[in-house]
């Protein structure tokens, strides 16, 4: 593992970067555009999404609130999807890559998250997040306990489906985001402190950081920044939570001199798949209808995970000889990580470039790490952190008008400025995320503490917090 | 009498077995172990982090048999285990000092 | 394991109960209606149902049946994620649950319940459970084969989506509740013996409980008794039909002396967030139509699980001290299965109330169990007879016509008539199930013999049965 | 395993054969057609299929594309769907049926097929497959990096769904294709020979072949070839190409001697259900649109694949004495591939018929494998070649206008041409596949290689291809 | 001292480590084995390749004592993992020249 | 020669290995076992059933040596095994008569 390597890898993919780039100025220009031309039906110029359109995008005249559907039917199905990428998807992904000590504790923790952010939604999160605007900060608390979330389309947010099939499509958003933070606090927290530490994080910091971003009158969303599906929101938040974390807590006994390697990578694998199938919900339910965007934001989904996937393989092909499994899987997910806020504004040839960046940054965040020493379990912040900062970023690079007329462009498009936008919104993300966290974890840890005891790390969590073995 | 106890590569275990069988003998108690001698091990390598493995997986046997039988058992499986290359593993010879077949209670060389 | 923690369980539970009470009320009335209000559509007012609408909600003018895209897409995509329940999802859910000796029996059981029914539903079984009705008790054989079951929709069942649909998702359900018995018998029925035992319990329990419950004609239906997606059809018919099995069966080998530990809980955490997901389609797909009512189902689906999960959990920690997986697993089973013929019919925070019922009452039936000394191998009556019962009497308290007009009001609504409409019908499935699959058992067991060898016990089933071994 | 018992399955599954027919043609006249009778609205007469209708089928007025929100909503569900058979449905099915020391290895070449197709069907493969016919043997390179393949819908191939969804949906069948040949070289094959292999394959047999059969201008599709989901472009291919891979291969090391059973049933079995589910996409997804013919599809596929997975269990019953889990899962698999090209064209007790056909015929073809030596690890041949060979000639059998009026009639409905039709289709995919697969293996072998060392394969590809444990 | 080892049925565990706790042994070491004797094994098919399974499931016990309590100890387990059936299992008695308990350091008998 | 056959905490085994590899030996043997002494083992609830758990994980080392070199080994392994907590394991030396190398047909000590 010489330094020399690491450079290798940077310059290969600059490399392979400028190769690809040279032909890409032609093929972009000849990307059709997927969404709605100017004088489509006015059901599908309604903003798709809760998101960030730009302002002076709003078209004037809104039909009435209907219920369609065939649009409630895919805001249904994607919101099973995104469910089903936690539980099971996200449980297994994680479980797979602990110890087999650690196993049940590990898939737990992703279980027990939908189960706390299904309740906490319905009484008091979707109020704080998405109800009235109070100061471009918070919503209010006159959605509590789903207080008029009934049938009716809310006009703002989806027209054409019933409040509650939005209500409940984010609900599956807020439970995967505090679900990826365990990753980075893996085998060793205690189950208690693991409990009041996710209501306290969805509450103070996912619920206003939603609001900002994708809640009419939020602060981010004022500015015009472009955030389709949770780049900000999602993975950078859960991403430099997971950072503060791993900083908070320390590195696992034995780390640097036993072996953890994963116990069940089968496991992990089908997590990354279910991972993959369910983000089909989890972007291209983004639309919030069924659609030309929503079909867009499908395809570029896709061929991003395979474009990272493959790129963190050859990556990994260069550097230690050998493409791995995990590798692969890790490589899709990342993929899918930085797709997450494009992908309702980029065309499929972009997102072959926003995948390839995807799987070598997170590569090379993730041997990084080895250098720099915390001990970030399953690399939380190695690929949220850094795939979320790259997709917000790229989203200001690579986002077409041709793609989205309710978007904007991006920096490849001639337009600078948006970039700047994404920069500042990552910028936000990521000190209120960091601070945040950072604070809640010491209030836990003083008040509770945090971490298990080293008895009961070395018996392993299963047995230590829930007198259970996962084999036997 | 003797336990003869022999460390082997994994897939030569049906061969050993049935070598035996042919030579009479009625038992033998397999674990699956893992060894470390002159065969190197290999590495693997998750998320960028390598780990050396040392341990490779061998096949555990274990045959009592009576003394008489104790060269014959060794040369038998000296033969059948052997590809040539390292790692073929190791025979080892120990005493024992009695046996119990615990259906019938029978000691001794008759309950081999 | 002392008696008195048992009692603080139930102390426990009745105080959050209490607690929960108070303050409902007040949420209650603020429940937005999510079902259509009496002017919307006339699409929407069709009865969503097959199931169970008082007679007197029927509405007067039925528009022609048409195919809609949107509702056709949610019920197949509903019925593929209510066969992805039993196939795999139960299939592991039960599997991870015994022993390694056993796991590929178990397993297959699921498996080859899907293909039994899936060719005894096409050629007799629909016909006999929703086919033209004789007497109020049994389809006739009118659709034998599907003959006359096509593409245009059946104005009885469902008036916007092809027939065929309707009759294959209604196929789901036939699969999944045999399935869920197998549970009980786990670990020691003969193979054979189990192919005709479930031939001969579709046919002669399900069938004709799915007729009276849901099709028209059937006498509970004409009763006015409630059941969205099938509480007492599904739930407490496998329930049960799971108590009478596990009392002729006797216990297994071994019972209360060897360790009977599950051999692999991912296997069975996978299994339980399928059964999350795939209930999605069950009880939202029970609208048969992608509207408010589907959505307001999948909701109040959610929060239950959600809810049932943390009140196991915390039963668990109270009494013994630690939560764990498998409770938290078999806690969301337990609200999924008492929201299930609610879910039509109550608002987000009576779901809230109907999961912490479910999570606390089906944690002490399978602590009872151990006292009472039956082995319900893997809790088929203790989760789904237990829980099915408490969601159909539940639903006679919470439900409210305000979330859905053409359901009724419950007792917590001002109607006290309607549960006792529930408990004669919780009564009638009870006892036709017990002694019909008493009946059953007794003809199979003195033909053929139910059980196994005890060596072929020991040796474990998936070496006597089926020649395999799980792993190797 | 006397060649008298094999005689006695021959002859069991003849009988049965006759049993089932004498009454089958009764059953059939009463077959309710389920698609659209001639005078249904016009949407529903657009041949809901890009494949092979008949080409006086050909409806007069088309309506002007407009995308449906159901439709599409279906069709992307059905394409996630199918990704999930994939990724990670094969993977899985695939990875347990191979020993401990190749599981990663075998999962990720399933994992990879879907990242290699996934960014090559975008760059040239749909443009080659579904491009501008040239001489109806391949699509020109106008839709290079999907240039002019936008949201509006394409009136060829779906003219009520987005273009890319069409194309997506197209993706997802162009990645599980590949995957299933996998399985022919499980365990021996290098990973850098299995990449070059699979991008020439997908190229130079899977584009031109989807050409042929499913695009407008190609000859085989102007046959009047009836596949409705690809029995011969994805079953005939892969399963032929798999033997040619067996046979180029050669056995394994320690074939007939070692133990190489499956080292994980379990995964296989889930990866069965999660096969057959998604199928429902496969399937009922191509009709790209969500009305009665998709419902029909959607029947026919689960009663097929039930009825096979019964048949190969009694087959094996027969056989030697013991029905498995196993062969549930490789029965039910056959009667997925069976159906696959009937599926838009038969009614439901056809495909009972279809389905056992698939499981007595694919049971014996593994037997036999046995017999002649060549060893098709995990029988890619004999499912898929044989599976698909027998679906293709059996939708000339079963076809019935009563159920899709745009398709045809088969031999058993007075057509006997469209027998010999299908012969002829399937006797050219057979030839194209087996010669096409040979030549590539022969270069790729010449030029780097295709089989690992000795010492690589005894001491398993996970180690020796990626450094990897599946468990530890 | 001796070393005691049995190969037992697995479900015969619990029973024979209670009896031998009665009796006053203080600890013992359990290993998953495979064993091969006049106990037939069985056949498992896979897609219609069969199998002859030869190793059935036992589990090892090893038990190291002070030369006094071997009889008590051999009897005990003989009585404790007896079913009368086939299979049932075999008691080795080995010789065992010293121990040494690692936390204290303490050898011989008293490491026992 | 001898065997000295060791039981230790799993977590011990790669200190243990490297430490014998210093001091010389060039081969062992690894088991994976579960023990029982004076370690409590631990409680385990499903679904409101409670087992305890005596068996704690444990592994198992064997190492073949000449004679000469057995109390260097003993004081090796007693030394990096060491934590000072219950469960530390303990060694055992045994008698081995012979030894085989399949690979060159060596014995005795020079097979070792
Ligand atoms: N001194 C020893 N003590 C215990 N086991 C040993 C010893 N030497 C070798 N073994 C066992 O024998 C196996 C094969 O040994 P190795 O030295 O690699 O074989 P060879 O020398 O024949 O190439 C090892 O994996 C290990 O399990
Ligand atoms: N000669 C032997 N050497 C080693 N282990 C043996 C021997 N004979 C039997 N065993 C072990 O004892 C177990 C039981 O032996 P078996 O002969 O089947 O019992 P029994 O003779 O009492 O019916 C076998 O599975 C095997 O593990
Ligand atoms: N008499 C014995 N015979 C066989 N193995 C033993 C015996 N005593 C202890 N062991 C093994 O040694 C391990 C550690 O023993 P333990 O008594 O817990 O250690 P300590 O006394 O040093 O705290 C046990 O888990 C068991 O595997």
């Amino acid at each position: 593992m010489t330094v020399s390597r690491l450079y290798r890898v940077a310059i290969l993919s600059v490399f392979v970067w400028a190769l690809l780039f040279a032909p890409a100025s032609g093929l972009w220009a000849q990307e059709a555009p997927v969404a709605v031309p100017p004088a489509a039906s006015a059901q599908e110029v309604v903003p798709a999404q809760p998101v960030v359109a730009a302002p002076a995008a709003t078209p004037a005249p809104v039909p009435p609130p209907k219920v369609d559907t065939g649009d409630t039917a895919w805001v249904l199905t994607s919101s099973a999807l995104v469910l089903a990428m936690t539980v099971p998807g996200l449980a297994i992904f994680y479980g797979g890559m602990v110890r087999r000590k650690n196993a049940l504790n590990t898939i737990l923790q992703c279980f027990v998250v939908a189960c706390l952010i299904g309740v906490q939604w319905v009484l008091w999160g979707y109020s704080l997040a998405f109800g009235p605007d109070k100061a471009h900060l918070i919503g209010g608390l006159e959605w509590l306990g789903l207080n008029g979330v009934g049938g009716d389309p809310n006009a703002d947010y989806a027209a054409t489906i019933p409040h509650q099939a939005f209500m409940v499509f984010q609900l599956m958003f807020a439970v995967i985001t505090p679900a990826l933070i365990t990753g980075a606090f893996a085998e060793r927290m205690k189950f208690s402190a693991f409990v009041v530490f996710i209501l306290l994080w969805a509450t103070l910091i996912y619920d206003p950081l939603a609001h900002w971003v994708w809640a009419v009158g939020g602060w981010m969303r004022n500015l015009g920044a472009l955030d389709f599906a949770g780049g900000t929101v999602v993975h950078i938040s859960s991403g430099v939570a997971g950072l503060a974390c791993a900083l908070v807590f320390g590195k696992r006994l034995g780390y640097g001199t036993e072996r953890m390697s994963p116990h069940n990578l089968p496991l992990t694998v089908i997590g990354a798949g279910l991972l993959w199938v369910g983000w089909f919900g989890f972007n291209a339910g983004s639309a919030v209808a069924s659609n030309a965007l929503a079909t867009s934001a499908f395809v570029v989904t896709n061929t991003a995970a395979a474009a990272a996937a493959l790129a963190w393989m050859v990556a990994e092909w260069v550097y230690h000889g050998r493409p791995t499994a995990l590798g692969a899987a890790s490589g899709a997910v990342a993929g899918l990580v930085a797709i997450t806020p494009a992908s309702g504004f980029v065309g499929p040839v972009s997102s072959i470039w926003i995948g390839v960046g995807a799987g070598v940054l997170c590569y090379i965040a993730v041997v990084m790490k080895n250098r720099l020493g915390y001990d970030d379990a399953l690399d939380a912040f190695g690929i949220h952190g850094v795939g979320g900062t790259w997709g917000a970023l790229a989203t200001g690079l690579f986002a077409s008008k041709a793609v989205n007329s309710a978007g904007a462009d991006g920096l490849f498009f001639g337009n600078p400025a948006q970039f700047g936008i994404q920069a500042v919104a990552v910028l936000g993300s990521w000190i209120f995320a960091f601070v945040g966290t950072y604070l809640i974890l010491k209030v836990v840890d003083m008040t509770m503490g945090l971490r298990v005891t080293d008895d009961e790390e070395r018996a392993g969590l299963d047995q230590s917090q829930h007198n259970e073995a996962a084999y036997s | 009498m003797k336990v003869i106890e022999m460390i082997i590569k994994p897939f030569k275990l049906d061969e050993v077995k049935d070598a035996l069988i042919e030579i009479g003998v009625q038992g033998m108690t397999v674990t699956e172990v893992k060894g470390f001698g002159r065969q190197k091990g290999h590495k693997e390598t998750y998320r960028g982090t390598e780990y050396t493995i040392e341990f490779v997986p061998k096949v555990k046997v274990e045959v009592a048999v009576p003394d008489g039988l104790v060269p014959k058992v060794v040369e038998t499986i000296a033969r059948a285990a052997k590809t040539g290359t390292i790692g073929d593993g190791k025979i080892f010879v120990r005493d024992l000092q009695n046996v119990v077949r615990i259906r019938t209670g029978e000691t001794g060389e008759q309950a081999l």
